[in-house]
């Protein structure tokens, strides 16, 4: 298992000192603050070839864009961005340059050919790179393009290879360019065997292509078994991947309709303005971000509890000065709600602008988990999904174990024995209206991770949240759960056969035929209504 | 024009003499001499004289009577019949682009591509012929028929399946919600047929008239206010009739209703068919006059507004609907045009504010100064509507 | 219903097809007895509301329920006019009208009327339009939409205006009567639809008691031509105007019988008076 | 007594606007600014809206036009389509306004077209779009798709050496044509059915998993692909991240957006987007001397040294430009007559180098494709030898093919058949 975020590792900070470069690097480098973007690539391709100081440095910075050349004597720098701060610092002594200022470098500008070129070299530098992880992603990398010499660099590294999965990725490489470039049918074949089990994509291709063109029977037969097994491990792996998008978007819609089960499912108080209190939560994310730039790893925490507060907070105002008044008149409920809602959205346009604001995700939460060349987990998902369950699972234990579980539950079932029992349900109210609105809070932070920061944020989940309260059944928190998931993982699979507009029309239309069949949902309360 | 004017005089007197007592009357008098006067500062006054109403104030007149019909629609189930319809927006534009598919069809070879059969949209996506359901629209009896058909049609499945299984109160009014937003979604797509995101435009014009000519413009417009009138009138009659007695009943205490022998179901079956009617119909008549129609009409925000309008004249008082939509409106022209920015602001506070200290809207307000008693409905709602969004039996399991 | 029960129901011998049916069929008491509800069982997530009901009402008779909080008497009711399905079980209304699968609405029509524990009328409307909606009538839509009240109709309302004394205030919207007076609009919404069966659920609560005794009186001359059942919680009440009283204890019959009998009665005794005599 | 006075308040400011009458001001041009100022498309079109007024300040400093100053009439259609008529019909009829800056959206342009031929009024549009129109009362500054999309087709094929492509838009007009023109181009050029994958997705589309996935399985089986996306606005951003949570990177699989600008930019984190390709006919980032002097207005204008600038701002000023030339050209603001003295006007781009307004109402302008950096900025990779001239009707569809936009005599004709010698339907 390999993090997927290559590029990420390989930026991990650029390495130890290293010697200066030689005389024959130096015209070289001076050349390349010089070209043109177009005119580069040949200039690096010597420099790589050349000897003297390692590359690997230069390579790495450039690839990150963070090359600059002052303008003055043009020798090369690195500028990098630290809390906010600029620094300058020599590219191959490391030295730090407090001389320099903004106006007196130039960046040095990489396009996307020049990165592809860049990420290869770097890869071919690194087949022996200490950390076997980087190897395999070395030899990886490599494989679509596999000519001649970088054979001969992975065929030299293979004969001191000690690491079990780094062998195995190079002798692909090596049958890959045995099957391609091989005379002797024989030696195809022996190509082709060793090619077997192995699922990365240039295999596959390799396959097709020798299934297609290969002049021996004998090869063909043996590239179609390959393909055929391929093809089963892919459709398996192809379920699994679109099961996991469907529980991840399960649990999106979990995370937006949980607050609305309280709100709703619970205290039977109809908040349009739910979605915004989502938005809440999300703008809250970018608030703290904004506050400590330099805390962005860490901003997902702090942004949790306080979006809980900022949301649950907005949550008990608005019922202590709206929905109280409007006890027992749900459609009238249901319009005010409507009405705070349009005036948050114009609020934050007024306030933050109406321009999408953008919530940075921490490292930790980019890229995926690479479980095999067919199947990889991204990480933002995987940990949505968990933090959905476990804020389900916290507000689980909050109803059934804590006093004001007992007294939102209390309240909820009956409401004037509940006063006479001397539970004071107007705060009672007004604390499942914030926890209800908290939790939506807390489902603005994830959000934000996702999607757009932006007034109309809430909007997109309202409607969406409702349905999965009400196809669940009302009252019933597991049933949201279940529906979320069934909702999410539906919607995923429908998706392919029929398109992204069809798949929410389907689901909608199932979920309103599904109403009127069963009224009260997945899971409904028998009882006898008290009238 | 003369025996137009005298029909609409004629006829303002007769409804007159039905309802003496209902303000519903003295209005429909009002709005038709508003619209002759109108009509005719139009058409007989030059330019450049006072009192010239300009053909821009005329299609603006016509677009908020449309409005006004639609929130007549909304007020038939909404304040008789306690159905909060968050979804009206929908039979709204299907009415409406059951008359732009007429418009369209009526463009004939003058379209771009000056294909005879073919809408510009559909020869630019390389469609070959009509799909099925835009064959005979170019006649105008079909598809006048098909604006009352189209809404009420869905009106009848959709409240057919919902009020057979007793989906009521906010359930429903997120069911009508849903039904919007999915027609939305539907109608974006461009293989649905409809034109897509742009929808129908460009229309010429309507039986042989130019639409783009004063006299179109005006003639539609009276007859906007016609259709208004007459709506009205029927409406309350309706409301009159024992019928419309079991309509309040049922919204005051539907299963009572029911236990007294009325089928409830099929009352607002009913009901809500008239209205998904009404609604068509103010749509067909709007779009003519606005010259477009696409899916943005179905956004549940939309629906949403109309409800709003209703609030603000007052429920269950149809002409309070209509003056809330006239006077909405008005509002978010004159508003929009100051403070763009404070628009929202001032919906969203309409709002909040109607439903805590106006439950009765401005017509309540009228007949409170005039010490009357209003039908609008009591703010205590009917036990059932709670019970149905207040679970007593949560915690149980 | 599975394909099977929709099997027999259809071949059924002791009656014809359900849709050649007439729905307004008289109601056929050739046994006497008006209703008969046999083996009804009901539960609310594993509590047994009705549990092996049986239950038989002459035709013309006055009969109470009386029950402790539970016992299951309004959701017998509630079982009865359609409002709540029961998990097994029938209820006939004569010999050959199935209850079960007739709606509330339906129900009504064959005559069977209920008044509330807590008053319902419609307070938007004036004391005559309540009445003029309780009307034995055609209740589809369409007849409804042209109906227009007929001389007799007016004088059946006129009596029964006098009946229940709000005379002076037929032009009142209902909402503004007192809670006393709504329960005699209540009633007289009953006797407007004059039906077969009335069943009323505690009928004297939050009266005076003159009221309570005038509608004793009422209930009473009502029964022969009409059968009542009442559910009540005050025994005096009960004692002035019940012939027979059938107890009710956790969802079944537990006794029946005159008032004296079941005074007497030492499960009663036990699990009821014994409680609050 | 109070609802009697509001009643009458009510009745009378009514009654007002109903009587109102209308001024006419000799002593000023006007100029109608039809953007949305709230909604939905409010965060572009504003913009637009201040570059108007920016032009027109200008203007006025430079002495105005004709003699007169120029005044700006701005309403806010408020992003709702059925309300560009009405308000189009306002500004022609009640503020007599010369001609209009306005329209964003295709829809709104649409919506606004019927009432501008019936009130022959003038509009200018400065936003890139799916083509297939030619009015006369519209002159269209922003690009055509063979100025935007082919182009950048072009380059993927040729510098990049793209085989396989995946179409990917939100499902309206603008991506559906496009794309059909693009199909239609890649065919004719060779790219057999299966290296196409088309895909739409609703506006506002967040959740990019399963697309990004086909993508991904689409552009792993060999041939070097690229995405060519028409998405809009709002659904962009979660589709770059996704595309970064997946592991794809610029150089294995690029895009390049047509929708995707310097302003939509502004103030994003970049990091998922850097290396991915943008087609306009302008970038910020190019250096010149109106290129500067602009930017540099612009962030006085605005009072915000941060703010960006952007194609359709581009778009706005050559048209703005043209049309005071125009104006001058013909010594009177009357629509036919300016309409006649646009054909043949040239202004200098921003970026260099001469726009030209052709007979079709169309433009002649470079094409850039430009590189998204770090910083929000697009750095120009590739720009096309000389002007392309914008084509109303494609030639890579088949209902259009035929037909061209002439508004000079003898043709004058918006969509004139070559085949059959006719100009078909138009009723003016």
């Amino acid at each position: 298992m390999a993090i997927g975020g290559f590029l990420f590792s390989l930026l991990v900070s650029t390495s130890t000192l290293a010697e200066p470069p030689s005389t024959a690097q130096q015209p070289l480098l001076m050349q390349l603050t010089e070209v043109k973007l177009s005119k580069a690539l040949p200039v690096l391709q010597q420099l790589e070839t050349s000897t003297g100081a390692d590359m690997m440095v230069l390579f790495k910075t450039m690839l990150a864009g963070k090359l600059y050349y002052v303008k003055e004597d043009r020798s090369l720098i690195v500028v990098s961005k630290e809390a906010g701060e600029t620094r300058y610092s020599d590219l191959f002594s490391a030295e730090p340059r407090h001389d320099l200022s903004k106006k007196q470098v130039k960046k040095i500008k990489v396009n996307n050919k020049l990165r592809g070129y860049l990420r290869e070299s770097i890869a071919r530098m690194q087949l022996h790179h200490t950390d076997p992880e980087v190897r395999v992603e070395a030899v990886r990398s490599l494989f679509s393009d596999l000519d001649k010499p970088t054979i001969e660099l992975i065929r030299t590294a293979r004969l001191d290879e000690q690491s079990r999965s780094v062998q195995a990725v190079m002798d692909v490489a090596l049958a890959l360019y045995r099957v391609k470039h091989a005379e002797d049918a024989t030696e195809r074949l022996e190509g082709v065997n060793a090619l077997q089990g192995s699922l990365e994509p240039e295999v596959r291709n390799q396959l097709t292509l020798l299934v297609a063109n290969d002049p021996a029977r004998s090869v063909r037969k043996a590239a179609q078994k390959g393909l055929d097994k391929i093809a089963q491990q892919a459709e398996m792996y192809g379920f699994i991947n679109q099961l996991f998008f469907g529980l991840s978007l399960g649990s999106v819609l979990l995370l937006a309709a949980i607050g609305l089960a309280i709100t709703f499912g619970v205290m039977g108080v109809i908040n349009m303005a739910h979605g915004e209190m989502i938005m809440l939560g999300a703008y809250t994310t970018y608030v703290v971000q904004l506050l400590l730039p330099e805390m962005i790893e860490y901003s997902l925490w702090i942004s949790v509890p306080l979006a809980f507060l900022v949301s649950g907070l907005a949550g008990v105002l608005l019922e202590r000065l709206v929905i109280r008044h409007l006890h027992g008149r749900p459609l009238e409920t249901l319009l005010a709600t409507f009405g705070i809602s349009l005036i948050l959205q114009q609020l934050v346009r007024t306030v933050f602008s109406p321009l999408n604001r953008q919530v940075a995700t921490p490292e930790w939460m980019s890229g995926s988990i690479e479980i095999n060349p067919l199947l990889s987990l991204t990480l933002n998902r995987l940990y949505i999904i968990a933090f959905a369950l476990l804020v389900f699972m916290l507000l689980l234990l909050v109803l059934k174990k804590t006093s004001l579980g007992l007294n939102v539950r209390a309240v909820s079932q009956n409401r004037n024995m509940a006063k006479a029992m001397g539970i004071r349900t107007d705060r009672v109210d007004a604390m499942t209206f914030g926890l209800g609105s908290g939790i939506a809070g807390i489902a603005g932070v994830a959000l934000s991770q996702l999607t757009n920061v932006g007034p109309n944020l809430g909007q997109a989940y309202i409607i969406d949240s409702f349905m999965v309260v009400v196809f669940g059944g009302v009252g019933n928190l597991w049933g949201t759960l279940v529906a979320a998931f069934t909702l999410g993982i539906a919607n995923k699979f429908l998706e392919p056969v029929t398109g992204a507009v069809l798949a929410s029309i389907l689901v909608l239309v199932f979920i309103i035929l599904f109403i009127q069949k069963r009224p009260k949902g997945l899971f409904p309360q028998k009882g006898r209504a008290a009238e | 024009m003369s025996t137009l004017l005298q029909n609409v005089f004629g006829n303002a007197k007769g409804f007159a003499r039905l309802n003496g007592e209902s303000k519903v009357a003295p209005f429909v008098v009002l709005l038709l001499v508003v619209t002759v006067l109108a009509s005719a500062c139009n058409l007989l006054l030059p330019q450049d004289s006072i009192f010239y109403v300009s053909t821009y104030t005329i299609t603006l007149l016509g677009k908020y009577l449309c409005y006004a019909m639609l929130a007549l629609a909304v007020d038939v189930i909404w304040g008789f019949c306690g159905i909060l319809s968050l979804g009206h927006g929908a039979f709204f534009a299907l009415g409406g682009y059951a008359m732009g598919m007429y418009l369209m069809r009526q463009i004939g070879d003058r379209g771009v591509y000056g294909n005879p059969e073919l809408p510009d949209f559909m020869v630019f996506l390389s469609w070959n012929e009509l799909p099925w359901f835009w064959q005979g629209m170019d006649q105008f009896w079909l598809a006048m028929l098909m604006v009352l058909l189209v809404p009420g049609l869905l009106a009848y499945v959709f409240g057919w399946l919902a009020f057979r299984s007793r989906v009521t109160g906010v359930y429903l009014s997120i069911m009508t919600q849903a039904l919007t937003y999915a027609l939305l979604l539907s109608f974006f797509r461009n293989e649905m047929g409809f034109g897509g995101n742009n929808g129908l435009t460009d229309f010429k014009d309507i039986l042989g008239f130019d639409l783009q000519s004063d006299n179109t413009r005006v003639t539609l417009f009276i007859i906007t206010a016609l259709m208004l009138s007459g709506l009205l009138v029927l409406s309350k009659k309706i409301m009159q009739t024992r019928f419309g007695k079991v309509v309040v009943a049922i919204r005051d205490g539907e299963s009572r209703a029911r236990f007294i022998g009325y089928r409830t179901e099929n009352y607002k079956v009913w009901l809500f068919v008239y209205s998904a009617m009404i609604a068509g119909i103010a749509g067909a008549l709007y779009v003519p006059q606005v010259g477009i129609i696409n899916p943005g009409e179905f956004s549940p925000i939309n629906s949403i507004e109309i409800v709003i309008w209703v609030a603000v004249g007052g429920r269950g008082t149809l002409v309070g609907a209509v003056i809330g939509a006239i006077l909405v409106n008005y509002a978010k022209t004159k508003f929009t045009a100051i403070m763009p920015d404070g628009w929202l602001f001032a919906l969203g506070a309409m709002f909040v504010l109607v439903t805590l200290y106006l439950p009765k809207g401005l017509m309540g307000l009228w007949s409170q100064f005039k010490g009357e008693q209003a039908v609008a409905p009591t703010p205590v709602n009917p036990p059932n509507e709670t019970s149905a969004s207040h679970n007593p039996e949560e915690g149980r399991a | 219903m599975s394909l099977l029960d929709t099997t027999r129901e259809v071949m059924r011998r002791d009656q014809v097809w359900p849709f050649l049916q007439d729905d307004t069929a008289t109601v056929d008491i050739s046994h006497q007895v008006l209703l008969y509800v046999e083996g009804l069982n009901l539960s609310f997530d594993g509590f047994k509301a009705l549990n092996d009901l049986n239950l038989y009402i002459n035709d013309g008779e006055l009969r109470c329920l009386i029950g402790a909080n539970g016992a299951g008497k309004t959701t017998l009711m509630d079982v009865i006019t359609g409002k709540t399905q029961c998990d097994s079980g029938t209820v006939y209304f004569g010999q050959s009208l199935n209850l079960l699968e007739k709606d509330e609405a339906e129900i009504a029509q064959l005559g069977i009327g209920r008044k509330f524990q807590k008053p319902t009328v419609f307070e938007a409307h004036t004391v005559m339009d309540n009445l003029e909606l309780s009307l034995k009538s055609n209740k589809s839509v369409i007849p409804t939409l042209l109906a227009t009240l007929t001389g007799e109709e007016y004088d059946q309302m006129d009596q029964v205006l006098e009946t229940i004394g709000l005379k002076g205030e037929r032009m009142m919207l209902a909402g503004s009567l007192s809670h006393g007076q709504k329960q005699w609009l209540e009633i007289g919404m009953l006797l407007m639809a004059n039906p077969r069966l009335l069943l009323v659920d505690e009928p004297v609560a939050g009266m005076t008691v003159q009221e309570g005794e005038r509608t004793a009186e009422l209930l009473t001359s009502l029964a022969g031509e009409r059968t009542v059942v009442v559910v009540e919680h005050d025994m005096e009440f009960v004692r002035s105007i019940a012939r027979t009283v059938t107890v009710l204890h956790q969802g079944s019959v537990l006794a029946e019988g005159s008032m004296d009998e079941i005074q007497n009665n030492p499960d009663v005794i036990e699990v009821y008076l014994g409680e609050a005599p | 007594m109070k609802i009697k006075h509001l009643v009458t308040g009510i009745a009378l400011s009514m009654g007002a606007t109903v009587f109102s009458v209308s001024a006419i001001a000799a002593d000023t041009i006007k100029v109608g600014v039809l953007h949305s100022l709230s909604g939905t498309m409010a965060i572009s079109e504003t913009t637009l809206k201040d570059t108007v007024l920016m032009m027109v300040e200008e203007q006025n400093k430079k002495g105005g036009l004709l003699g007169k100053k120029l005044e700006a009439v701005v309403v806010d259609p408020a992003s709702n389509w059925p309300l560009f008529a009405e308000k189009g019909r306002e500004l022609l009829t009640q503020e007599k306004v010369d001609v209009i800056f306005g329209s964003w959206t295709s829809v709104s342009r649409k919506s606004v077209l019927p009432v501008l031929e019936e009130l022959n009024g003038l509009m200018f549009y400065p936003v890139q779009y799916e083509g297939e129109e030619s009015s006369k009362n519209v002159f269209y500054t922003g690009a055509a798709p063979n100025q935007q999309a082919i182009p950048a087709v072009n380059y993927l094929k040729d510098d990049l050496g793209v085989e396989r492509w995946v179409l990917a838009g939100t499902d309206y007009v603008y991506p559906r044509t496009t794309n059909k023109i693009l199909e239609a181009y890649l065919k004719a050029n060779g790219v057999a059915e299966e290296d196409i994958m088309i895909n739409y997705t609703p506006f506002g589309h967040s959740d990019w998993q399963s697309i990004v996935s086909d993508i991904k399985k689409f552009g792993s089986e060999g041939k070097k692909t690229a995405v060519v996306s028409t998405i809009n606005g709002d659904a962009n951003i979660p589709f770059y991240k996704e595309l970064g949570n997946q592991g794809i990177s610029a150089e294995d699989i690029p895009v390049v957006a047509f929708s995707v600008g310097e302003e939509e930019l502004s103030g994003l984190d970049t990091k998922p987007l850097v290396g991915h390709l943008a087609a306009w006919n302008y970038f910020q980032s190019v250096e010149s001397d109106a290129n500067t002097d602009f930017i540099a207005k612009w962030k006085a204008f605005t009072g915000n040294p941060k703010r960006v600038t952007n194609d359709p701002m581009e778009a706005t000023y050559i048209g703005f430009k043209m049309w005071t030339q125009a104006v001058e050209k013909a010594g009177t603001t009357d629509v036919d007559s300016v309409e006649q003295a646009m054909i043949g006007q040239e202004t200098e781009n921003l970026t260099g180098g001469m726009a030209y307004m052709n007979k079709n109402h169309h433009l002649s302008k470079p094409v850039l494709i430009g590189e998204i950096q770090e910083d929000g900025q697009f750095e120009v990779v590739w720009e096309t030898e000389g002007l392309v001239a914008g084509d109303a009707w494609s030639d890579f569809l088949p209902g259009s093919k035929d037909l061209m936009a002439d508004w000079t005599a003898p043709i004058s004709c918006g969509n004139y058949n070559v085949v059959t010698k006719t100009c078909s339907g138009q009723t003016y």
